[in-house]
């Protein structure tokens, strides 16, 4: 046990619960004034959910010991035995704080996804998405990349997430945007986001509770933690301009939401590489993150499929660039306990990354798919048009956002 | 001239605009309102507290146009705001004494 | 008694309001609208997607003036109001048959 | 059939809105405006820089009537709307031409 | 002094101060978009005038060497021998911090109380309240909880503030929403919260930071922290998920400020005892507290108070329920400085719990309504009829919440 | 190393990182609905620049080895060099995190002064204006006081940056207001700030993250930064209330702005004290600061030009004060390793205080009118008149704030 590290896990895992809310305010911001209460809901309702499975089942089948690299065993089931001492992940912190700290990955990743069927989906149909999805595809792919699961046997990098959180929210957001089709008026009504003064906020919100949830993936408060923050800020930052620079050219304007949306991609990018590339590494990964994402964005208005929130552009695209670039900048100068990548003469990492990213692609794409056709024969996905109309916030929730 | 005044659900405004600019009305002001009539409102819950809201949005339009043209526009401004479900809204016609151009200070049919 | 209707730009409001009180309007009612027309609208780009709003913010004034006044404040609007650019907006007159101040029940003139 | 408008104290729509269903009124259009007259303003002040607003928010009713029952609603809005205070507002009366339903193109008497 | 320690009791502080702009935003939402700032203003306010008062006699009151159980002395006024050695609360953190750390406590509970008479009360009214009230009702209470006055010696438990907060400022807010009466229209106008999207976030902002409150609360960054820090979270996930399925069942939809409201509660009622049960108890005291208090909240429509914010209902409510609750899962299990209760052999802890709730829920109604007719007799509390119908934003305070 | 330091400073960088969106819901609420997000934009703008520049050249020119007192030398361009282990700056922590923190105050710095010409630049000029007023003035100056420059070698105290940071933003901004003009409609239009809870809610995540930018400037988490962190707080406590009174006393009423203007104004005139001074000093710094700040505010209005967000009023007259506080009320008995002031016998600091203000005012101001100069002459500081009609979000940016 050591103090600060304790004291620096516990600030980390604050941050990381912070990003859903966080996340509530980006989203909110983005969808129409009539939607945006069903759409904060949907974050902190994951706040509520997922812990109640954590605790119960969830980190027991993540973390528990493993069973032939596929899920964890029911041994800490209701957290039983996972005490105050110090656990297998990590010497120097209570096992409880590990287990709150990864708890907080698994609520944000659901949340992401409600992105792609925002303004449309039943309450109870995300339910239990939300239940499903956590269970039969969260759990085993947290296992996989840090459980002991196959992945992780491998070789394979995710310092904080990148393919656990956002290549798998990102696939599945795919499926679902398909499976949900469009909001309707879609190519045709403006959907102008309500209030991106909320969105920016909770980009800032997102931005400051990064830093626990790449910094804290250290699980300490040493150099390695350090160079994930400073890696984090530097690929964001970076981003944040290339988004900026990318569309004032193609498009004739800088705009603020691209700001926003850009500093996004770049935290995403960086997350799997932080604590194994340097400044330069973080660099050329943010500048990258933020024009691509950006026309990843840009593609689909051409495709034509209404991920809402652009969930398959941001972190689906942006979580694949930067699993691969882990790959090609990874380096053991910054992190003894990583490995190289291609820059650094080792080919291999490089395509050890891209057959995990793929392999979690497809597992997401196709358990998602059958999860929401089994949602949709219990519950049905889908608010009526009427409904659809005059917005979730009231036909969903009997509530409405404003009265000013 | 006349001045037509259209009360309409709101999302039918897209709508009610091209079919009037496909017979050439190419200019209208509209504003945010509130209707009160046979449809039913909505129920409000707030930590459970109930509340009946009676007023529903609309969108009013408000259109100047020549004497003539009053039964066309009416009439489409009719089929493209139709549902067919209640609360459609209504259509009132008012006489207009003077039409101004701020710009130009043209009057009448040539203000339009 | 007349109803004067002006639509105009909404930076315009102030220096209207002080015309039409330099010549003893001491009274109007106002609101946000939105106009279309000849004036282009803009355009509004969010994460790539490009949407064309067509409705200008306008605020529309609304005064009840006896029939002896509204050449005066037809004018001093249009005055007023004017930039010379597309969209300076329009001015209606509409006949009005009665006017009551709620307050004390005054009718007509008096009520203004 | 005439045209009502009234311009009220918000904080009396729901009296208002009430004395109007009990004689039997189930229509009407509402919407915020700001008015200007005899009532004063308000001051704002933001780090000491003073700023007077003119402009008073109101409730704008708009009901359209057969003509004979213009006179009672009227007198329900007048004694509804009343605090005796200045500022409670004007109705004023218009005439109307035509109206029509959207939803089954019923007019006149019908349409209301 | 251990710097692990002190970095996390510095950032605990700043956690606990943050609540006070998240409850002016919990709060401001909520109110009709007229009061929004003086709603706003008045938690700020909090920020001010009660750190003024912890530092000239506040912190020696309620921490000074104890007389006879009932205050502390006034040696300590002006903070005057409080320096940057440790003090007698806590030996690895400079005195002064501990100081920084309980004034964050003392601001946060008349903020709490605000929502009460929100909506109505005269600003001068609400500063003389808060002078007298924080004087007069939160240090005596303090003293006797915390600073070794007569209930600590009871061997009473309260974590992080249960009774000395939650249930304090819940009693007082009883007894000034029958003071101040109704507000104009209750019952029969629609008083819709103006801005629910500023109340989640509010809500978000509370959670973040009591994690400050509750493990902070331990003084140290270790295993009675971390468990502090998880049972927090866990009894929030529940209660919100309980508040949410509550008002499912009864009034047919799930809604946003629920699951904002629900959250709100389980914080309270774990707060007395975060430090001394365990995971379990943490997730039944969550799934009692949402409930109990939506039902709470019920009740005050029935029984026709207007608490305007449900002060009462959450933190009156939910803080007795905590206090009771720790009577029955507090474990030496979890913690071995705590004691055993009900449900772990030791029925007297409840009886104790008990009591304590009790005889401070009865001061604190008669002090507050003492303090509350002597503000009265002097500045008035509540503004005219007219003020109140234009909004208490421009006639208190010459401004306006929006110019959209 | 040690990891209760690497704890705390790890998270005060990220809370300093908060403070520029922060700064963006600040300024951004006070700005007219039509140019929220221009203005928001702006800070968030500088936290992608700025980041940039300080890892290609900005730390090398601020920290590196000094040369002749003005300027570092560019030996830690592109960080080289900089790595995890221990930099000459502070011992107990990686240098990388050195870094980053100071990164922080680099990014602020620009960010604040564009409350003055908020409503009206260019996005362009904006841009440019901020990498030459970062290159040539900021990071001069911070080397003079930080990095071994001139200032430091003659004993002025700046704990937290009061003259990097406020007073060097301050006079730039004096010197922008007069360039730039005033903002069409000035004194005659209503220019009424256009969402104040955005601007509440600012104020509180500034406030939140000044304690990591007072008290992480002790680098540690020691007694020093427990004394910073405890002044800082109430500085602003009584700076809010000052403000709140002297508005009360001058205009008759106390406005929800003045509190968060108050708040500001005293977050702003301790920081160069923080860690010098003792909670009197702070108590009356901050009493001080509420009172003047709001006076300077007055003035502006007198003296007729436009600093559209009180950049001057605020940051400079508040950062003078303040640096000139810390000449009147530093002791050694808080800090050995300050000096004392006036008060504490040595006249002497308080000279050298106000000629390291004057210093940098003079040079603050004459640089950036060259560079306003410059930008005028590449780009032109202005939008046309019809744009700053139409407003800066839609001709700038293509986006609007609200569609509610
Ligand atoms: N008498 C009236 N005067 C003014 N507006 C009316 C009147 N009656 C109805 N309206 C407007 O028309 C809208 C639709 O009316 P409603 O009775 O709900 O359905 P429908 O149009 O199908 O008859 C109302 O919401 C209101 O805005
Ligand atoms: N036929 C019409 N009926 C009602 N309002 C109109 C009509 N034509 C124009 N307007 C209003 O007048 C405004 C200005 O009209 P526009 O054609 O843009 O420019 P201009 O006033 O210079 O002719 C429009 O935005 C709209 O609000
Ligand atoms: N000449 C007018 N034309 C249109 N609206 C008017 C006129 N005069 C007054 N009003 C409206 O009536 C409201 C009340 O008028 P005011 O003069 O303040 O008090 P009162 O109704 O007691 O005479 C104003 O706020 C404005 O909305």
């Amino acid at each position: 046990m050591n103090t600060g590290d304790i004291s620096f896990m516990l600030v980390a895992t604050a941050l990381v619960m912070l990003m859903t809310p966080g996340l509530a305010l980006f989203y909110g911001g983005m969808v129409r004034s009539k939607n945006v209460l069903s759409t904060m809901l949907q974050s902190f309702a994951c706040l509520g959910i997922v812990t109640i499975i954590w605790v119960l089942y969830g980190y027991s089948l993540a973390f528990g010991p493993d069973m032939g690299g596929l899920i964890g065993g029911l041994d800490w089931a209701g957290l039983n035995g996972v005490g105050l001492t110090a656990g297998p992940y990590s010497a120097t912190i209570p096992h409880l704080l590990f287990v709150a700290f990864q708890l907080m990955f698994a609520i944000i990743t659901p949340a992401l996804i409600t992105g792609t069927f925002a303004e449309r989906v039943k309450f109870p149909a995300f339910l239990l998405f939300t239940i499903l999805w956590c269970t039969l595809v969260y759990l085993p792919v947290c296992h996989w990349v840090w459980g002991g699961g196959w992945i992780s046997k491998h070789g394979g990098l995710d310092f904080a997430g990148g393919t656990v959180i956002h290549i798998n929210s990102g696939a599945a957001a795919l499926v679902a945007a398909l499976v949900f089709g469009k909001r309707k008026g879609w190519g045709k009504e403006n959907f102008h986001p309500h209030n991106l003064g909320m969105t920016m906020l909770g980009a800032g919100l997102l931005w400051f509770g990064w830093f626990g949830f790449n910094a804290g993936s250290a699980l300490a408060a040493n150099e390695i933690a350090t160079n994930a923050f400073f890696t984090t800020h530097v690929a964001t930052a970076a981003a944040l301009l290339s988004w900026l620079v990318a569309e004032w050219v193609i498009q004739g304007k800088p705009t603020t939401l691209g700001a926003a949306s850009g500093a996004i991609a770049g935290l995403v990018a960086i997350t799997p590489g932080a604590g194994f590339v340097n400044t330069t590494g973080a660099m050329i990964i943010g500048l990258v993150a933020g024009t691509l994402c950006y026309l990843a964005v840009l593609l689909k208005g051409k495709l034509g499929y209404d991920d809402a929130l652009d969930v398959v552009g941001v972190h689906g695209v942006g979580g694949l660039w930067g699993a691969l670039a882990t790959g090609l900048f990874a380096t053991t100068l910054v992190n003894p306990n990583g490995k190289d990548g291609l820059f650094y003469g080792n080919p291999h990492l490089f395509t050890v990354q891209a057959m995990d990213a793929f392999t979690t692609i497809g597992y997401s794409m196709v358990a998602t798919l059958i999860i929401l056709k089994v949602v949709d024969a219990i519950v049905g996905l889908r608010v009526t048009t009427e409904d659809e109309v005059q917005g979730l916030d009231l036909t969903e929730h009997n509530e409405i956002g404003y009265s000013l | 001239m006349k001045k037509i005044e259209a009360i309409i659900k709101p999302f039918k405004l897209d709508d009610v605009k091209e079919a009037l600019n496909a017979i050439g009305i190419k200019g209208m002001t509209i504003s945010e309102v509130k209707g009160y009539g046979r449809q039913k409102g909505h129920k409000e819950i707030y930590r459970g507290a109930e509340y009946v809201v009676d007023f529903i949005p609309k969108v009013k339009l408000e259109i100047i146009v020549e004497s003539s043209q009053v039964n066309a526009v009416v009439d489409t401004i009719r089929q493209a705001a139709n549902t067919g479900k209640i609360g459609d809204g209504k259509i009132f016609v008012l006489p207009v004494e003077e039409v101004i151009r701020v710009r130009t200070g043209e009057t009448g049919t040539e203000a339009i």
